[in-house]
């Protein structure tokens, strides 16, 4: 029973359940859905998003949010390849990459934390204006294949027994991440400030650096994710990004991990990306008309949330007696 | 106390903003040097506005235009937008009308959204020339004349000839292309009949051209659509992408995946270059942007002059070449260019 | 100014906005003679119409404590909507009312999936903004409507005779004037600020807050259909990917207007003024020869400064009221 | 138990000002080691203050703290706790969504090197557990706590930093008495484990019950220290109040008039069953029972905001709809809520939209709310119920306890209800107020209006109601009229045992 229980209190759930349940249901209708490239689709497709949905648990854990991400890893990735073009070493571009999101993440970190800012806000800002300086500096430039460090392109195009190299650093990164939000002090601090900030606050957390170290967390590992894009689609443009951030969130939404903060993991983050790149290999697998696809998409996400909401609220009023007046 | 402070503060802050507006990022507008000798008369003033400013392959379009602007005595401004949407462009044909210039250059974001804000740039006496993407042929009388690569049926069925070159005329083929572009969808329906009657051993995958086309609008969409057309028919022999976008990301993941498919379609030399090289794909073709930029200003000067009137018919020269309108008000520049292994060293440095 | 307004700073920065519309309009008309024209003068209007009209539904959603991603989507399903209808031979004055109905339906789909499934707003609306747009291309696959009746598009172009002023005004100012007028003069309006500061207290002094907020959702529905139409009209055209990325566009107009993000706290005016004002600092920059890319980074400066300006301004008020003997007033900040 | 000499917290002439009100004026307390500390007083006296300079919250203008001797370092909740001092508040804030385990180390968690060692937190924690007699799975999440384990939890995490000085802020207001008991047994263990626990209450009954010693504060200042065992309760009221507390629950008599609302066996899954009786106009119907009994599920449903499965509620003959409060509203039916900060008030609005929200409706002229309407409605209401405040668009907030109770009454009497339900309406609130409140609601029952009070203490319902429906578990277990009702009565069938407190 008792395991029962603690498999039940596992925020990541719904998310498991929804992944098996899309995997077996689409591969009964289409067998071809069981076969090992598709496997290999949904790891290679999903790198990107994985990576920028585990950047963004460190805030959405705090009740917060990042928007830039996407202006982050699309500029991340043209300078790597840009500056890499003009003879910087692989280490060297990669370092800018991780300042640039690293700094970026400082801004939203500072304006949030010290001025109190509300993070939407803040990060809409940061998006457009990160967006801009980006397509003032990349105008009309489009990186290509020949700019790009060769040990990107190797790992974007090979793998390991069958597993994509990049998968292979999101996995790495997972764990890492994993286990610093489960064994750090600090990372333990952000779910505190997340659960119930002014209790936070009264128990001697500095919520202030808790709040920027993770916008800057949030941002570095954002800038570190364009090489990822770089290796995956070995080009980038000004078009590099757009949009990505609206879907980051809800793959950390559909993953468990909660907006009202507090709960939620990494490796939550990470199942919700690969169900939301699942969903979308399987409406093709299953014949969804092209021009139904975007609409089976959209409706397969609110039950994926409707889903994470109820087994969250059972599980809660499962085990623990609803607090009485 | 607290409301004078305020509008002071806000005053400060925005004067700070503004000027790191101004000094941050220089206005990427061209200005021609003022001091400018003209001897001819006052030099005319053209706008160039492509779909989105960022793009690779409307820099070259624009350096093209620059080219004949420099010829003809004419300011030049490139200004657009900086995503491909109509409304954000009909903003800018704003700029046109309001800053009184004499000749539009515009490749059609959309078809049907811009042809209202075009109607008002007509009204207010400005001559109008498309060039790479027109408007929809019902509104073909916003425009003076449009400035097209070649036959919407010669751009497809030369695609389905390089493909068939590279699959040995045998197999099936699906197509990866944006939707709702007036070009592409222009070109995919000239591929449709001409693949059937010319090669009876080829076929669309899924039975028909409907069922065969993939839509993508970016680099992800289309990696995306690549992988689901290997999923759904994993015999594909080839695919065709009439986009620079869609073909190179098809390209990626060909050689990603190590797939067998073969792929070709409309590529950029500079940008497929180091596919054609490792083989990846054997033959992609393209018109030369810069021509579609340069014969667009002169069409445009052209107008302006009186010397041509864009009727079907009637032609103009452009540096030494001269160009006949045909049919819809539309001047064709001739057959797209191809790259092989031989000639993209050459052509890669050009765009 | 509605006493309605829960934190006094609010109050300032509703003044900041004009202040910046009056900035823009001195910047524009000194920079460039091409900026203080009629047609100018209309066509901004014009281009702010559709954001406007939104923006007013969107301001009683945010200040209710909610919020909505999924309105250009709206947006374009009404258009798509109509375009499919007037397609298949139903009259455009009809089709214009299913564009309508449609918008309406999609909103009330919203709500329901808010108030009645508890699901939060934010996430919701993300796969709703996915779902909406999937319909448009259901709808019209890839291939637009754009052969409309040539009034009903000279109506979404022209202007009312003999005036500046586009046709696109008139349900703007009607739409406006009455949402100001119910926002802080109505029952409703005090319903809508009370439920955004504490919807527990609402909900035990007898408020309907679910069925106020399914409301709002409709009526945000509706309005982003008002705003299908004229975008219809204006591009003589409807096509599955119009109107993509104005739901950031409205957002940031609201919050630049001086609403507050947690809810509570916010005016009409402040967000009119708000919308016109980044029409004119657009149109403006851009006459002056900023580029586009600029422009992008000019518009997230504005929107830091909307939030970073009331922090100031009420950190300098609260060191002056320190020193003063006056008690000292703190003011709760909503994160 | 051991007394030592030596104080282990002595605070002398402690002075603290917030802008012109002066909250501490000369505050001297002495703890020691091994002993209760009964801390009384009105709201307002100082109370809170007084606990925020010991628990860190913010530093005292003038006057000296010293902890064993040494300076107390001021200004830090952190710093605090390392100096052994720790405050549990009335409302304890824990993370609902970290485990108990975390919960207590949370922000300082038991590490392995530069690791959390997370099987070493829960064995600690477990073990702590247990020292007090308290079995609760560490491993669960606190959300969903009764607010008793929650404070529970709070004085393990005291002990795991093992404070010396225990500070508890009204603890026992939400606790039954099964719970209460287990409370004063973990207060005595943590006495004879040498601590110095100091206990705030507004029940003297309690304070008899556990303390050794106790302080009176009024007006910022301490009146008075002086060993439980030497002085009687009226005393400390007089100390408490400083004047002669008119006769506390004044019942008037009332005659009573037809029936105005009838409830027949009303029941809501798992939270109460076959809830009957009948409520006549001019007559108070005490709603007694333990806390959890259900008792404000009951008022909740009848008033609407919350649904129930079966039974009917109807008022002068005509059936309230379920779940609609506003409906109940319209029928003449109120509602004075038992969380006054997150239920009955918008704390940051002003007086005056506070009072007026119930009663918008009236206040519309041609589709508008009349603002001038709004501030003659609040300040009818501030008058009659003699509420301090500077203007009324001063934020609620900004009141004490008993002015933001009666915020809340004005809001619902100004719908001039036929029904009026309060949940505990005096809990938290100073004995003045208390008794300005029962002489208001005795009043308006003496004019006719049909009251139904749902309150913890056996005083309150004993001196008020003219009837008494007990509650145990979600059963109505007897209605006893005014005559018959008894403390020891009211306690058997409340716990079912014939345990006493």
């Amino acid at each position: 029973m008792k395991l029962l229980k603690k498999a039940l209190r596992v925020r990541e759930l719904p998310g498991i359940l929804g992944l098996l349940l899309i995997y077996v249901g689409t591969g009964v209708v289409n067998p071809r859905f069981f076969s090992p490239s598709i496997l290999n689709d949904i790891l290679y497709g999903v790198a990107i998003v994985a990576i920028l949905a585990i950047a963004q648990t460190f805030v959405i854990v705090m009740r917060h949010i990042d928007l830039s991400v996407g202006s982050v890893i699309g500029f991340t990735s043209f300078l790597i390849g840009d500056l890499s073009s003009q003879g910087f070493s692989l280490l060297a571009v990669l370092t800018v990459a991780v300042l640039v999101g690293a700094t970026v993440g400082a801004i939203n970190g500072f304006l949030v934390a010290y001025l109190g800012l509300p993070s939407l806000v803040v990060t809409l800002a940061t998006l457009y204006i990160v967006r801009g300086i980006f397509n003032e500096v990349g105008a009309g430039k489009t990186v290509v294949e020949s700019m790009v460090p060769k040990e990107l392109n190797w790992l974007g195009l090979n793998q390991f027994f069958g597993v994509p190299y990049l998968f292979i650093i999101v996995v790495a990164l997972m764990l890492i991440a994993g286990v610093t939000m489960h064994k750090s002090r600090a990372a333990r601090d952000l779910y505190a400030i997340g659960s119930n900030p002014s209790a936070a606050q009264l128990v001697g957390i500095p919520v202030k650096r808790r709040i920027l170290l993770a916008f800057v967390a949030t941002g570095a590992v954002s800038g570190l994710a364009g090489a990822v894009m770089l290796a995956r689609f070995s080009s980038a443009s000004t078009q590099s990004g757009l949009g990505l951030e609206l879907l980051v969130v809800a793959a950390c939404v559909v993953g468990g991990v909660s907006i009202a903060g507090g709960s939620g993991s990494v490796f939550g983050a990470v199942i919700g990306a690969v169900l939301l790149q699942e969903i979308l290999l399987a409406i093709g697998a299953l014949g969804i008309p092209q021009f139904w696809q975007l609409a089976v998409n959209g409706a397969l996400i609110i039950a994926a949330i409707g889903l994470d909401r109820y087994l969250s609220t059972r599980v809660k009023t499962s085990n623990i007696m609803g607090a009485t007046s | 106390m607290n409301k004078k402070v305020a509008n002071k503060a806000s005053a400060v802050l925005f004067a700070s903003v503004l000027a790191l507006g101004l000094a941050g990022c220089s206005p990427a507008v061209e200005e021609t040097p003022a001091a400018e000798v003209s001897s001819a008369p006052a030099s005319l003033k053209i706008a160039i506005v492509p779909k989105a400013i960022n793009i690779g392959y409307f820099t070259a379009w624009d350096e093209g235009a620059q080219k004949a602007c420099v010829e003809l005595k004419a300011i030049c401004d490139y200004i657009g937008p900086n995503e491909i949407t109509g409304a954000a462009q009909v903003e800018f044909i704003n700029q046109v009308i309001q800053q009184q210039y004499d000749i539009l250059v515009i490749s059609a974001a959309d078809q049907n959204a811009i042809v209202p804000s075009l109607q008002k740039a007509k009204d207010a006496g400005i001559i109008i020339v498309t060039s790479d993407a027109d408007v929809a042929a019902e509104s073909k009388d916003s425009r003076v004349v449009s400035i097209l690569p070649s036959e919407e049926n010669r751009i497809g069925t030369a695609q389905v000839d390089w493909m068939a070159e590279a699959i040995g005329s045998t197999g099936s083929v699906a197509i990866i292309s944006p939707a709702n572009a007036a070009n592409q969808t222009a070109w995919i329906n000239a591929m449709g009949p001409y693949l059937e009657s010319q090669y009876p051993e080829m076929s669309w995958v899924g039975g028909s051209l409907e069922k065969a086309v993939f839509y993508a609008n970016d680099p992800t969409e289309s990696s995306e659509a690549f992988a689901a057309i290997l999923a759904q028919y994993p015999d594909v022999a080839g695919i065709i992408s009439p986009t620079t976008v869609g073909v190179l990301a098809a390209a990626v993941e060909k050689k990603a995946k190590k797939a067998a498919v073969k792929v070709t379609g409309l590529g950029l030399p500079s940008e497929m270059a180091s596919y054609i090289e490792d083989g990846t794909v054997e033959k992609v073709g393209l018109w030369n942007p810069l021509d579609l930029g340069y014969v667009a200003v002169y069409a445009g000067v052209a107008a302006k002059n009186g010397t041509f009137d864009g009727a079907v018919g009637s032609s103009f020269m452009a540096g030494d070449k001269s160009y006949t309108v045909v049919e819809g008000n539309i001047a064709y520049l001739g057959d797209p260019y191809t790259f092989t292994k031989e000639n993209i060293a050459e052509f890669k440095v050009i765009y | 100014m509605s006493k309605f307004s829960v934190r006094k700073y609010r109050f300032t920065w509703d003044k900041g906005v004009v202040v910046f519309l009056v900035a823009a309009v001195l910047i524009g008309s000194f920079g460039s003679e091409y900026f203080a024209t009629a047609s100018n003068l209309s066509f901004v209007i014009q281009s702010i119409a559709e954001i406007a009209i939104i923006a007013t539904a969107m301001t009683y959603l945010i200040i209710s404590g909610e919020i909505d991603l999924s309105v250009a989507s709206i947006m374009a399903l009404s258009s798509a909507s109509i375009g499919y209808s007037f397609q298949a031979g139903v009259p455009f004055e009809a089709a214009i009312l299913i564009g309508l109905l449609v918008g309406l339906l999609a909103g009330l789909l919203n709500g329901v999936l808010v108030t009645v499934f508890g699901l939060p707003s934010l996430a919701v609306t993300i796969a709703t903004l996915a779902l909406f747009r999937g319909l448009c291309w259901v709808l019209l696959e890839n291939k637009p409507v754009n052969q409309l009746p040539t009034d009903w598009v000279a109506l979404g172009n022209d202007n009312i005779p003999n005036t500046f002023l586009p046709w696109a005004t008139i349900p703007l100012v009607l739409i406006a004037g009455i949402s100001w007028f119910v926002l802080h003069n109505t029952k409703l309006g005090r319903w809508v600020f009370v439920i955004g500061v504490n919807p527990v207290a609402s909900k035990f002094s007898g408020i309907p807050v679910k069925g106020v907020k399914l409301g709002l959702f409709a009526f945000t529905g509706l309005m982003s259909a008002v705003a299908g139409v004229i975008y219809t009209l204006r591009f003589a055209s409807a096509s599955p990917d119009g109107g993509a990325g104005y739901e950031l566009s409205v957002i940031a107009a609201v919050l630049f207007g001086g609403v507050a993000i947690a809810g509570g706290v916010g005016t009409m005016w402040g967000v009119m003024a708000a919308v016109l004002s980044l029409g004119v600092i657009r149109s403006a920059l851009q006459l002056v020869g900023f580029s586009a890319n600029a422009l992008l980074v000019v518009s997230g400066g504005l929107l830091l400064i909307s939030v970073i300006l009331p922090r100031v301004t009420e950190f300098m008020r609260s060191q002056s009221s320190k020193a003063s003997i006056q008690s000292n007033k703190k003011e709760k900040v909503y994160k | 138990m051991a007394v030592t000499q030596e104080p282990v917290l002595e605070m002398r002439g402690a002075m603290k000002a917030f802008g012109g009100v002066q909250a501490l004026n000369g505050a001297d307390l002495k703890l020691f080691a091994g002993e209760i500390h009964a801390l009384l007083g009105e709201n307002g006296a100082g109370k809170s203050t007084l606990l925020k300079a010991l628990a860190g919250v913010h530093k005292i203008d003038s006057g000296s703290i010293m902890l064993s001797g040494k300076p107390f370092l001021q200004g830090s909740t952190r710093a605090a706790q390392q100096q052994g001092v720790a405050v549990i508040y009335q409302e304890p804030s824990l993370f609902p969504d970290l485990t108990l385990a975390e919960n207590v180390y949370v922000g300082r968690q038991l590490q392995k090197g530069k690791l959390v060692d997370w099987k070493q937190m829960q064995k600690e924690a477990a073990k702590l557990f247990a020292e007090l007699g308290v079995d609760l799975d560490v491993d669960r999440i606190a959300r969903g706590l009764s607010i008793a384990d929650q404070q529970i939890v709070e004085i393990i995490k005291a002990l795991s930093i093992n404070a010396r000085v225990i500070v508890m802020d009204e603890p026992t207001a939400a606790l039954s008495s099964k719970e209460v008991n287990r409370l004063f047994s973990v207060a005595r263990t943590l006495r004879d484990q040498n601590c110095a626990v100091v206990f705030v209450s507004h029940r003297l009954d309690e304070v008899f019950a556990l303390c050794d010693k106790m302080t009176v504060m009024r007006d910022g200042t301490t009146v008075g220290s002086e060993l439980i065992s030497n002085i009687s309760e009226s005393e400390i009221i007089k100390m408490m109040v400083g004047r002669e507390v008119s006769e506390l629950f004044p019942k008037l008599p009332s005659t009573f008039g037809e029936v105005v609302l009838k409830v027949e066996n009303l029941g809501s899954a798992g939270q109460f069953k076959d809830i009957s009786f009948e409520l006549r106009k001019g007559e108070i119907l005490g709603f007694a029972g333990l806390v959890g009994s259900g008792r404000s599920e009951v008022v909740r449903a009848i008033f609407g905001v919350d649904t129930y499965d079966s039974g009917t509620v109807s008022v002068n003959g005509k059936l309230l709809p379920k779940g609609k409060a506003s409906k109940a509203m319209s029928a003449g039916v109120a509602l004075v809520p038992e969380d006054r900060r997150q239920e009955g008030l918008l704390m940051p609005n002003s007086i005056a939209t506070n009072t007026s929200i119930t009663v918008l409706k009236k206040l519309v002229k041609s589709l508008v709310v009349s603002k001038k309407g709004e501030d003659e409605v609040a300040n009818k209401w501030a008058k009659i119920l003699q509420l301090k405040y500077a203007s009324l668009s001063d934020a609620v907030e900004r009141l004490s306890g008993g002015n933001q109770q009666k915020i809340v009454l004005g809001k619902w009497l100004a719908t001039d209800p036929q029904i009026l339900i309060v949940d505990e309406p005096t809990r938290g609130i100073d004995v003045g107020t208390k008794s300005e409140v029962h002489r208001l609601l005795s009043q308006r029952a003496q004019e006719g209006l049909a009251l139904i009070m749902v309150t913890s203490e056996l005083p309150e319902v004993l001196g008020m109601a003219d009837r008494i429906l007990v509650m145990r578990e979600g059963r109505q277990v007897a209605i006893l009229s005014r005559e018959e009702a008894s403390s020891e009565k009211i306690i058997t069938l409340a716990t079912g045992s014939a345990e006493l407190i």
